[in-house]
């Protein structure tokens, strides 16, 4: 029990804090998971270890150590929901396990039978460089970004770096704008590979504006001086989930179990939320950062466990036929 | 420790450099081996040695087999074989004491024992002021003592000389010329030694070998080799400088007489010419003599030619001469006469004995 | 006994041989068979995924129309960037290691320094350097109304950089031959009437060529693989490479490692025919340059040429080493990316030692730091024992099948650090030995991936030297290993030290290959690197980059005296 | 093109290897240099040709100063100076005609030219067959001549030979000697030759300079210096190995009567000794006559000596004797009658002219 709420009951949290250790696998930049781990271990007493690799190769690692009987990981996350749902059919991510907060949590970011929960779900914002756009000019929303005026010096993520940009163009099509695709890639963006050299670039003014950076590198800068603002449009906004679970192969199941409880509860969620994402528990704090306004959670945006099965490889298809990426 | 080599033979490529040679040197015996370049000698040393691999042959070493051409070779450092290379070989990074010391080091004796006798031969060699030199930091001939040094220090039961004091000026040579042949008496060292210095051969040789294009032409010891060369090659490489093709063979009252078949002089041989097709009448130019031909009567004195002199050098204890006969002969002649000596363009009878007169198959 | 010992010495060389080919195998051969597996069948190998079937699709795939842009981009690069990277190598390498051009150590650091930051840093330092709005180069030609812009971001600017950053492998590998040619060859030029330059194009080079054809082949593949500089520079602006591709279809949801691998197979291939080719070249001629008539080490006197030659060693140093240290000391001193003017550079208020400190003080960076130190440590000793092993085999004794072991050694080099590292990863973890987990594996991962650097540096230096030398030991009863320790060992030294450093320094900064291999208990530096930088935290990995910077050229400066001939 | 050297001086670290030495070798002129191994010939060579630095003097190449103390040094490839080096330096990555057409190459001479002029010399030297081999692919004496074609075929104004035919057999040496003299004098290089083989100082020098720990001791044309040397350390490396301390120098009625210090034994020497402190009585082997000493009344005529044979060994043309006098030295004797030839143990007569004694100082 923690601040009043209950984390797990009296027997896991034995068990888990025996087992005294857990080994997380994870996707989300390991520099922000620190506090978060870090919070962890000083309520529960539990050490928390970091394993940290893009959803693409965490996959490739797990199943092959998964396959050779040599998976050490506890808890398991990954941004991509169709890589989860194979995790789970090859029984690698098979531990159904009902969190306290099950019953909060909304369906679309949690899996029916609790083997996972979109447990921490950072933002795709608009980020500017104000150097190089007039206070005036900032867009307010995403359609403001259809405007001849960004042409060559609007910057956005390929689409394969991974599910964060997968669900923001999923968003911007279905809810934005369907002929947002062409619209934008008519404005030839730059298209950088990852989420780190976007942000590297909006932040010195090599580019004036972007979409699908993440709002805390964004703000460290704006922090630390830089000239740079965080939009979150007017149309809402669209998360990516590191959706975790755990693992079928687990040494410490019930530190997993504890962990997973302790990240969908409102106290983790409040965590989570002060590193700038949204958490799973809708009773948690907003996100905060110091200096933005994060909308309220009914205006996020979640690109779901069918439609991303369903439309991945289509969508992704087009979206690079659209913006003339091989 | 005898070595005995049969049919070896070894090519590079297209190149034979030892052709089918069959050798065999007794144990505590010294052959120096004499060759033209490129003759194959270093060739056969670094076969016994077992730096190379022959394509055929075998090779005994104190009538053990160490190759034979069925894949039977004995590595290289249990041949117990010493070598001086031609090349030197000294190891650049050590000092000229550790270049020496390492053949004893490597067979872990006593320290004393190897610095004792490392020190003994760098003196014998003339390099105890240079024991700590890097061996690099020498003269073309310091390092060929180096070199020599080495192998000497060893002591090995067979050591091969390739040229090991082609550096040296010709005092330094004597000396050890003659220290290098009292080691290989005292530890009773199979030796095989190539040099082109003549003087060197002869002081050292049990036997002399002659090669020519990776083939054995002669074995001998050295005084019938040098009086009684087998064929013209032989002659010619040992420094018979007169070589004249033989047209006719006449047998006479004390001898034979030789008729070259360029001009027709005739010549007395003393001992019979052998059975060949091509025969060649050798010469050295130290068995003619020459005279200012002031005496005419003797003109027609049996192998007395008249000739005039076109080239005449002082050769320090001797005079070389070229004279051409009147025959249309060139004589190369060596006379010790330096006072009394012919000037160019003089007019002069030259003699040869007739048992200087050799008469030789080509091969 | 002659016939025991024949016996004895045939049962030996048979099991040198198999212990050399059954080593190579397990680091090369069985991760290579898993990724040539891997690109005959249609899932995932290894994970379980369902039954494999056989297939040629993904050549197929792989040989699609966009692949020649990419093959044309790629060659385009790869080339220029060898060229540039053997122009300053080799002219540094000159300088060091045969002239009297003054300030030597300072000359073999900028030598070496380009090496030191990991290819992703490098790439992000120079975008920040030479990006055509906001580079730091550009902002302060616009501060002096300098008409000038450079764009870093192209096709020329990418092979620039790649340039720069792998001098450093013609640098080492050049500087150790170098110090090995007999001074004698040269002066018999120029006493023949040759110039300088004639001396070098003629004699110089030309004998150091299997030095020179070596690393040009290892730096233009190693270009042609590289990732992390195409990416940050050229993806951007839409230019994309081989490398590019494999990358992407290793890591693009979902991933297409099979294709990867088939992209792979053939660039092996291709990387074979330039081994071949290499070997062609080389044949028929003889590079032993240290002979047994002495070898005295003599600098070549500059003369009038001092003062240009220094100042293409400064120049070169503040290309390749002082605008990329400044640009990173700008990312550790100031936190945040943003420049407005070059005065701005100045601007002290922006400064703060904050970040270096946080970096220095880290548990993170600590552990990280011990645990590339002891990895590095590791593979560079493992390494050189073991390449120097394969080295001599090769090109010293009459063991079977001794050629194939360069084959195989030059094979890593084929394969992209990403493709490589998840062979590795197939490979080892499913092996019955408890390696996996450990800092053994990364050991294991980083010894494979630069046996090509490392076999090849020694290499050169070992074909330098007369193989008389050796014989001369053996003829004195030296036995082999006696005769490698006192004469080969202290001869190759430079070579053999060269690549120890080598070995060191790309351990350390190596992402890709532990990427799949680290644990919570052996992160190693360049990982938490990565993570800084996947976090956004430019002021960090910058920190971390200058630490580790600093380290190195401790290092170098310390080894500088062994990377010659032990004379 | 003449060399003028002043002053030279270079030392390596401690060791002097030339100190102060001064040479001049007149233009188209050749001076052989013979000196003991490591006396310094090499260095001043290298000196001439600008591969070392000298640390005092100053060298002039055809009366232009190619360097002086004060810093001034025109660099190697612009003295046009050629050198076969003693170690050969061939390139090894080249083939045997690319390494003797390189000078002419960097001359950026006419391909035609080169080809023809590179044949030329290649057959010279008798490597005409070899010339697309590898340089390194060669026997030793091969590599030497290499050495020498491609000096030879650049037709310098100086050339500097360091030991060019060492590694030769005698008549290949013998041909190239002639060869290169002829060479030398067509094109009138000025040379300066490195030889430790006496026959090629006498057959080449137009002057022969005798070094010792890097000075000289002696100038001059090959005969006066052979027969009158002018010191006894130039005459012991001229081959007068016989010598003996004088004690005492008595004026006689035809010459001088010398009494050596160890035995008291007098010789009449023709010449009048020079003045000094330490003198040294100077004999050559060639000089001295021996025959068995059967005729007992000869005893007594003057410089003549009884002793016995301790050593006689075969020479091929002449015979060498080791002959302990009665009164305690060691003679060395090399006698041309070989047919009478004494045997080991034999009491002989020694007999030695009196204008063959040399009497002369230390230095
Ligand atoms: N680099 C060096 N460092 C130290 N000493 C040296 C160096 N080079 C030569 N010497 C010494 O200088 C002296 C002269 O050497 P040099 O090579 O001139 O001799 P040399 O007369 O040519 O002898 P050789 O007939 O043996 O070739 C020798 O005693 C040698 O040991
Ligand atoms: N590695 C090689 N490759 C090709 N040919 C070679 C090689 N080594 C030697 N030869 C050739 O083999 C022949 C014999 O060479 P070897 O060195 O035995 O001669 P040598 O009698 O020692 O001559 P020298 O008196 O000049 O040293 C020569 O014609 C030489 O050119
Ligand atoms: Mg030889
Ligand atoms: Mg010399």
């Amino acid at each position: 029990a923690v601040d009043g709420e209950t984390v797990a009951d009296a027997k896991t949290f034995e068990a888990a804090k025996k087992e005294g250790r857990l080994l997380a696998y994870g996707t989300y930049p390991g520099d922000m998971m620190k506090p978060i781990l870090a919070a962890f271990e000083s309520d529960t007493g539990i050490k928390a270890e970091y394993v940290r690799l893009p959803s693409q190769g965490m996959y490739q690692r797990v199943t092959a150590e998964f396959a050779a009987k040599k998976l050490e990981a506890d808890y398991i996350d990954l941004t991509d929901l169709p890589l989860i749902q194979q995790l789970i059919n090859r029984g690698i991510l098979n531990v159904p396990h009902r969190v306290p907060a099950f019953e909060q949590i909304p369906a679309a970011i949690k899996d029916p039978q609790g083997r996972w929960y979109a447990v921490i779900r950072p933002v795709a914002v608009i980020a500017v460089n104000r150097s190089r756009v007039a206070d005036a000019d900032i867009p307010k929303s995403w359609k403001d970004l259809i405007n001849p005026k960004w042409k060559g010096i609007v910057g956005t993520v390929s689409i394969d770096a991974g599910g964060s940009v997968l669900s923001l163009y999923s968003f911007l099509r279905e809810k934005v704008d369907p002929d947002f695709w062409p619209k934008f890639a008519a404005l030839t963006p730059r298209i950088y590979p990852t989420i780190a050299p976007l942000t590297t670039d909006i932040a010195r003014g090599e580019i004036a504006l972007g979409i699908g950076a993440i709002a805390e590198p964004i703000w460290l800068q704006m922090k630390a001086g830089a000239p740079v603002k965080v939009v979150f449009p007017s149309e809402g906004i669209a998360v990516f989930p590191a959706a975790g679970g755990i693992s079928t192969t687990a040494k410490n199941p019930n530190a997993a179990a504890l962990f997973l409880n302790w990240l969908t509860s409102k106290r983790g969620g409040n965590v989570i939320a002060r590193g700038g994402a949204y958490p799973a528990n809708p009773g948690s704090n907003r996100p905060h950062l110091e200096g933005l306004e994060y909308p309220s959670v009914d205006r996020v945006w979640n690109l779901q466990l069918a439609e991303w099965m369903a439309e991945r490889e289509s969508r992704m298809k087009l979206w690079r036929e659209t913006f003339g990426v091989k | 420790m005898s070595i005995r080599i049969t049919n070896l033979r070894k090519q590079f490529g297209p190149v034979v450099a030892v052709g089918g040679l069959s050798l065999a040197v007794g144990d505590g015996q010294m052959l120096v081996l004499l060759g033209p370049s490129g003759c194959g000698k270093t060739t056969t040393m670094r076969c016994i040695a077992g730096l190379e691999r022959p394509d055929a042959g075998t090779i005994a070493i104190a009538d053990k087999v160490v190759f034979d051409g069925n894949g039977f070779n004995v590595p290289i450092n249990q041949r117990n074989v010493g070598m001086v290379f031609q090349s030197y070989a000294i190891w650049p990074h050590m000092s000229v004491f550790d270049n020496v010391a390492f053949p004893l080091r490597v067979k872990n004796i006593d320290r004393r024992e190897i610095e004792g006798r490392t020190a003994d031969i760098l003196t014998l060699v003339g390099l105890a002021d240079l024991a700590q030199r890097g061996a690099s930091l020498l003269s073309g001939g310091q390092m060929q003592r180096v070199a020599l040094a080495r192998s000497l220090v060893m002591r090995p039961s067979v050591l091969l000389f390739d040229e090991p004091l082609s550096n040296l000026d010709a005092r330094l040579r004597d000396r050890l010329r003659i220290q290098l042949r009292e080691l290989q008496t005292q530890f009773r060292i199979t030796s095989l030694y190539v040099t082109h210095d003549q003087r060197e051969a002869l002081a050292l040789a049990d036997e002399i070998a002659v090669m020519h294009s990776g083939e054995l032409l002669q074995v001998a010891d050295p005084i019938s080799i040098y009086s009684h060369p087998a064929s013209c090659t032989v002659a010619d490489f040992l420094g018979y400088s007169n070589i004249f093709r033989v047209g006719e063979v006449r047998p006479a009252e004390d001898g034979h007489e030789i008729v070259l078949a360029e001009s027709a002089t005739v010549l007395l041989a003393a001992t019979a010419p052998a059975e060949a097709a091509d025969l060649f009448a050798c010469i050295r130019p130290e068995d003619m003599a020459v005279a200012p031909s002031n005496d005419k009567h003797s003109a027609n004195a049996p192998n007395t030619l008249l000739g005039e002199v076109i080239l005449a050098s002082f050769m320090g204890s001797f005079m070389q001469y070229r004279v051409r006969a009147d025959g249309g002969e060139t004589f190369e002649v060596y006379s010790n006469d330096i006072l009394g000596a012919c000037k160019l363009g003089a007019r002069v009878r030259l003699h040869v004995p007739a048992r200087s007169v050799h008469v030789l198959p080509r091969i | 006994m002659p016939a025991r010992s024949q016996t004895a010495s045939l049962v030996l060389k048979g099991s040198i041989s198999a212990v050399l080919f059954a080593l190579l195998g397990a680091l090369v051969l069985v991760p290579m068979a898993m990724v040539v597996y891997a690109a005959f069948i249609d899932v995932l190998p290894f994970s379980g995924e369902g039954e494999a079937a056989w297939t040629l699709d993904n050549f197929r795939a792989v040989l699609s129309p966009e692949v020649g842009a990419a093959a044309l981009n790629t060659l385009v690069v790869a080339t220029g960037g060898t060229i540039v990277a053997l122009a300053f190598g080799c002219t540094m390498a000159w300088l060091a290691a045969r002239t009297d051009v003054p300030g030597k150590s300072l000359v073999h650091l900028a030598g070496v320094m380009p090496l030191f930051v990991s290819l992703l840093v490098a790439a992000v330092t120079w975008s920040l350097l030479g990006a055509g709005h906001s580079g730091y180069l550009n902002i302060i030609f616009r501060s002096l109304d300098v008409p000038l812009r450079i764009e870093i971001r192209s096709l020329a600017g990418i092979a620039l950089v790649e340039g720069i950053y792998y001098a450093p492998y013609a640098y080492i590998i050049l500087f150790g031959a170098l110090t090995l040619v007999n001074p004698d060859l040269e002066e018999a030029a120029a006493v023949h009437g040759a110039t300088l330059r004639q001396t070098l194009g003629i004699i110089s080079f030309p004998l150091v060529r299997p030095a020179l054809i070596g690393s040009a082949l290892l730096i233009f593949v190693l270009i042609a693989e590289d990732f992390p500089v195409p990416q940050i520079l050229g993806g951007p602006v839409g230019i994309e490479t081989l490398s590019m591709r494999i990358y992407n279809m290793m890591t693009r949801i979902p991933s297409y490692p099979n294709q990867a691998g088939a992209l792979s197979l053939m660039l092996t291939i291709a990387v074979w025919v330039l081994v071949y080719t290499q070997r062609r070249i080389l044949a028929g001629a003889d590079y032993r340059t240290v002979t047994g008539k002495g070898l005295r080490q003599r600098a070549i006197e500059l003369g009038p040429w001092r003062w240009p030659a220094t100042a293409f060693v400064v120049l070169y140093a503040l290309v390749a080493v002082g605008l990329p240290m400044w640009a990173l000391v700008q990312g550790a001193l100031r936190a945040n990316l943003f420049i407005p003017n070059a005065a701005a550079f100045f601007d002290l208020s922006q400064f703060s030692l904050r970040h270096v400190l946080d970096a220095a003080a880290s548990t993170a960076v600590h552990d990280g730091f011990v645990n590339s130190l002891m990895a590095a440590a590791a593979t560079s000793a493992f390494g050189c024992v073991f390449f120097f092993t394969l080295v001599y085999a090769v090109n010293r004794t009459d063991l079977p099948a001794r050629q194939w072991l360069e084959y195989i050694a030059m094979v890593p080099l084929a394969l992209p650090a990403i493709v490589l590292a998840l062979g590795v990863l197939w490979t080892w973890v499913s092996l019955p030995l408890p390696v996996y987990g450990s800092l053994a594996i990364l050991v294991i991962a980083f010894t494979t991936r630069f046996i090509p650097q490392g076999y090849r540096t020694i290499s050169s230096a070992v074909i330098q030297i007369h193989d008389d030398l050796e014989h001369a030991a053996l003829v004195a009863g030296a036995s082999r290993w006696q005769t490698i320790k006192w004469v080969t060992l202290p001869l190759v030294r430079g070579g053999v030290v060269a690549a120890a450093f080598l070995l060191f320094v790309l351990s350390v900064r190596e992402v890709a290959a532990s990427l799949f291999l680290y644990t919570t208990k052996t992160r190693v530096l360049s990982i938490v690197l990565l993570e800084s930088y996947e976090s956004g935290l430019w002021s960090t990995v910058a920190s971390i980059s200058l630490l580790y910077t600093v380290m190195l050229v401790a290092i170098t400066l310390v080894g500088l005296r062994w990377m010659r001939p032990a004379l």
